[in-house]
């Protein structure tokens, strides 16, 4: 089992004849995921790698295919423009690999995404990836192994890190998902968390946060008043100045908002173990399930 | 990006704000003569990108021109938070009946733009919120709608009873959130805003931070960049796609993504070590951006030693391996560098590295501790 | 017994200081509407009329003295921000008697007041009456009598006139509603007709229509599919020519669409007994009651 | 309020939209003189308040400036459903491959604004939205997000596979759209939209129509009336407040209120009579109107009899009266006059009247019966 995605799930790549979504289509079909269409406004008619076929418009594609999700992987200036689109065409799940959209784009875009009713994971996020099942975006499909764990992190690389230290651990895990470093994002911790809780095959859930914000601590609260499967934690950045913006738009200490020190204080509180170094999280972890 | 006051003063004037006039010197002399166009007392303000400019000096009331030569002589040059001040705001004073504070900054709790009014003006809004909040009052933008007529009315008359202020206190907020959207902001602040005795409103100081990721579709506001503000480093780093910033530690770290950046700096200091910066270079392998990441850290001097960790997801190790030898072959570096690698073809990788003669690990804490040794000396 | 409004109904009065607000505020607290607030900013801690207390914000007004609906008389320019106001303020019913409302001003007015749960009565209406309970709006009270018939009508003084042949004739109103002459407005015919047809003191309905739109024609299949009570209407404009805007700005034939021909045939196809003149719709109701 | 096609094409042209030149002449020497500087063949049109154009001969191809003058000259003057031909718009004729209608306008049923496009241009829309709707593909646009750019480029793949062509325009549509919001249209539509061989996408004609409730604010789209196509008594009408329409009977209606006054025009038919017009005097009591009221109706010399019908709801009927009686004073009116006032005051009111010559009464059949029976000369 997984969470947000599942053996059914069918997908529409937006930017499929790009650079990124090309590479990115044939490395999530090589994992097994249902690619069912793609969409490149102008290139539809066309057939990608010979098995997916392209539209002009995400609506065309999920009239014909119906896809259930959209990944998307267009550039920064279109990628809120895609958001819109795949949430108008009634896909229920749409991760926004896209780095760098202005924050001004996402103010509309979220509440539109959310009156159609659909989930929106991202943007400037890795995607998601279960183990054996599926992956949407760019996670590594070779460094997961299915097991128990729910891995939940708004990094890219520091996850796949976790992950990779876990599998060579012989700890497997159940869905692990990168919900992104932007300051507002479709999917926080709390939608992930209350997923893993609800999740049969999750057994704990790695939680990795970093500085900015107080979606850490909110996380933290839902926690300790909500969560019955033990957690663990992380946050990167401890060294990290006050005031500057460390390579993700959302990771900035502003004024005295948004510490390590302070998150990993609100973990605590909350009873999640909090790892010092990420190797420590493979220890926090097989000893809890 | 940051802008500075007299920037923010032009795109406030743009969208109808009253804001006095103003004029930018770099040199006394060019105060004295601004000075001396308006007449009488003026007031002569740095223009950095540091808060706290009063307290550390930077703004002074001159009685006439000359004395607006003598503050801006004492103001230009001053170092305020590590930022030397190159050019100062001269502005007529104005007569202040009442200060109050307006700002609007981008929440990430709301997922909204929130305005923030209090009649208490020309303070620090941090130190407010924090004693006490009941003097702020908020309101949250739904983006849909924008900021509706009688939401920026309702602010205005928690600034000022008097109609005739509140309607211009109204017209100024609206005024601000169509700058702050226009300008891609994620903060723009009036503070002070005051009332004259006149019963004007206007904007004397004015501060926004821009959207990074705005930028590419604000031509106009990119212009405003202040490259002689920027460190060199963090320049260079920026016009190469790379993402640093410099910190006062010895070790040199080079990492592909900000999560893990973050987490090896951490490491360093968990070590013992400190970082010398935070350096993202992203999931690319090319050469040349490991050969300016090389440049931007060797040009710190207080770096010892430089570390490389990269996770090899999508990127393969043994292609950033490559990258790495072809970039020591066009740039001598002559400090000790430690290179960790994991990932899609690791092995690969590493045995490139040891064949060009570079320590090559696969172990994220190990390459840190050799990183941290190395920097200390303690360690060949 | 009536609609919308009842006897707990407590008004708060947008532009109380104004010509038009202040002689309907006393019209209204003469036919004993509870009116608690007014509102004009800039005039708030003034007191109207050395009984009602004026302030600054609709929030305000609400906040203080619990109104649960509002009315409208400001200038055109400024009603939708009113209706707005209003709106957010929490109160459950706006009246907006403004004429000359920007249509595109309505466009966004009308999701935000379905967003806020209230219901918004108008613009360019008379506003309603309930006899002997209370009224909000311009319908002038000595011309109606407390009975069973539900009046509901695009029309002012159109209405008056049915009413008065009414009263004359010794049938009174349950309620009387002036639903506006606008091409957008908050309630509809359909929306009234449900509110008579549960309502237990309405024992029939004279719905007054005019050329333009589809409203009526959408009325009448509501009835023909959804009413037990008798139904009896009227359209004005038989005589009106195409493309001209007759007065109100929603009484227009646009192409062939929104006689009152094809109304009145909607009306007869759905069994609602038509008028011919104004005068007969006495005849048709008291027949059926 | 109605715009000619010239400028709602410079609507169109401020909001980016491409559209072709084009200049507008009153006189067949002018015409002439435009088409000489385009040079080549040019496109005659009238330009006046009234669709059908090209079926009354209205729209005419000229293969030079001479013939140019000839068509100008034979379309200057010419009756377009009662409207004369004032200005043609003379512009170069276009190299058409394809011609497709895009229109917006206000739809009540959906209570927002619908985009209409179909590949089937040129022609009528209404007509091909009776006969065959599955060629209009059609957008409900949400006010509180404006046009998103994936809907306008889904209405522009509707209308052409080719990508250069479906970009360009996506990019129009998306401006008629800014255009229709910022000129606070109820309708806008380019018929045709044409794409050239060489694979330009263009606006050829435009149509424009206002919200007249929004024109206080946008008084650059006011300053586009035309005045001399419009009535002259329904300009007076507009002038002095009142909601005049002159129709082609002979009983003058001069009513309080919209519906009433319909509702009176159709009683004045049911009893036999033909309505001379519409007229709404609004609540009003004030004098100078209803003298304004009796010189419209006055000067259609069709009217043979006036009727007055107010119901006195908040106006009080006395007052109505004395405005009557104020105005008759002032102005001589031959005609016969039958006056019905009920409601507030109404006993006063009459008595007001008797004394002052006037028939008056209190029953809305019995004053119409009267009216037109004074209108056909069977009463005295």
């Amino acid at each position: 089992m997984s969470i947000f995605i599942d053996g059914n799930t069918s997908l529409v790549v937006q930017g499929i004849t790009g650079r990124d979504g090309s590479f990115h289509t044939r490395q999530m079909i090589e994992y097994g995921t249902k690619v069912v269409a793609g969409v490149t406004p102008g290139k539809g008619g066309q057939v990608f790698d010979e098995s997916v076929p392209v539209f002009d418009t995400v609506a065309e594609a999920v009239e014909k295919t119906g896809a259930s999700a959209s990944a998307i992987y267009v550039p920064a200036a279109f990628a809120s423009s895609a958001i819109f689109e795949a949430a108008d065409a009634g896909v229920d799940l749409i991760v926004c690999i896209t780095e760098g959209v202005p924050v001004g784009d996402m103010m509309t875009a979220l509440p539109y995404v959310r009156e159609k009713g659909a989930r929106l994971i991202g943007p400037n996020c890795p995607g998601l990836i279960a183990p054996g099942i599926g992956k949407i975006g760019i996670l590594p499909g070779q460094i997961v192994t299915p097991g128990p764990v729910g891995i939940v992190s708004r990094s890219g690389t520091l996850t796949y890190e976790v992950i990779f230290q876990l599998t060579r651990h012989g700890i497997g895990q159940s869905t692990c998902i990168g919900i992104g470093g932007d300051p507002l994002i479709g999917t926080d911790f709390v939608d992930c968390l209350r997923a893993f809780e609800e999740d049969p095959s999750t057994g704990a859930v790695a939680m990795i946060g970093e500085i900015g914000g107080t979606d850490e601590q909110v996380a933290a609260e839902f926690v300790r008043d909500h969560m019955s499967k033990p957690v663990v934690g992380f946050i990167a950045g401890q060294t990290a100045p006050p005031g500057r913006r460390m390579g993700h738009a959302g990771a900035i200490i502003s004024g005295s908002e948004g510490t390590a020190a302070e998150k990993m204080s609100a973990f605590r509180e909350c009873d999640i173990a909090v790892a010092e170094r990420p190797a420590d999280l493979v220890g926090l972890i097989e000893s809890r399930l | 990006m940051n802008i500075h006051e007299y920037q923010a003063r032009e795109i406030l004037r743009a969208h109808g704000v009253p804001v006095p006039p103003g004029e930018v010197a770099t040199t006394p002399e060019e105060a004295e003569r601004i000075a001396a166009g308006y007449g009488g007392m003026v007031v002569v303000k740095a223009q950095v990108h540091a808060g706290g400019r009063g307290k550390a000096g930077g703004v002074k009331l001159a009685d006439d021109a000359a004395d607006a030569r003598e503050k801006a002589d004492a103001i230009l040059g001053l170092e305020i938070k590590g930022l030397t001040v190159e050019k100062v705001l001269v502005a007529p004073a104005e007569d202040i009946a009442t200060e109050a504070y307006l700002g609007i900054v981008m929440d990430r709790g709301s997922q909204s733009d929130v305005i923030m009014v209090s009649s208490e003006g020309g303070i620090d809004i941090e130190e407010v919120a924090a004693t006490h909040p009941e003097a702020i009052r908020k309101l949250a933008v739904d983006a849909r709608y924008g900021l509706l007529p009688h939401q920026a009315s309702a602010l205005a008359y928690a600034l000022y009873s008097d109609a005739k202020l509140a309607r211009q206190a109204a017209r100024i907020i609206s005024q601000l959130y169509e700058a702050y959207r226009a300008a891609g902001c994620t903060l723009a602040e009036i503070n002070p805003l005051i009332s004259t005795p006149a019963g004007e409103v206007k904007a004397i100081d004015a501060k926004m931070n821009i959207d990074d990721n705005a930028l590419f579709r604000l031509p106009n506001v990119e212009a405003m960049r202040d490259e002689a503000a920027e460190d060199p480093a963090e320049r260079k780093a920026r016009e190469a796609g790379l993402s640093y910033i410099q910190l006062d530690g010895d070790v040199g770290c080079c990492v592909n993504g900000a999560g893990l950046a973050m987490a090896t700096m951490d490491l360093v200091k968990y070590y013992g070590g400190e970082p010398a910066n935070f350096l993202d270079i992203g999931g690319s392998s090319n050469p040349d951006k490991v050969v300016t990441a090389f440049e931007i850290m060797t040009s710190d001097t207080k770096v010892k030693s430089i570390l490389f960790n990269i996770f090899g997801g999508i990127t393969r190790c043994d292609d950033v391996a490559n990258g790495i030898v072809e970039a020591t072959r066009r740039i001598v570096v002559e400090l000790p560098i430690a290179i960790r690698l994991t990932g899609t073809n690791e092995e690969l990788a590493v045995d490139i590295l040891k064949e060009n003669g570079f320590e090559a690990m696969t172990d994220m804490d190990e390459v840190v501790k050799r990183a941290v040794a190395m920097a200390a000396g303690t360690s060949s």
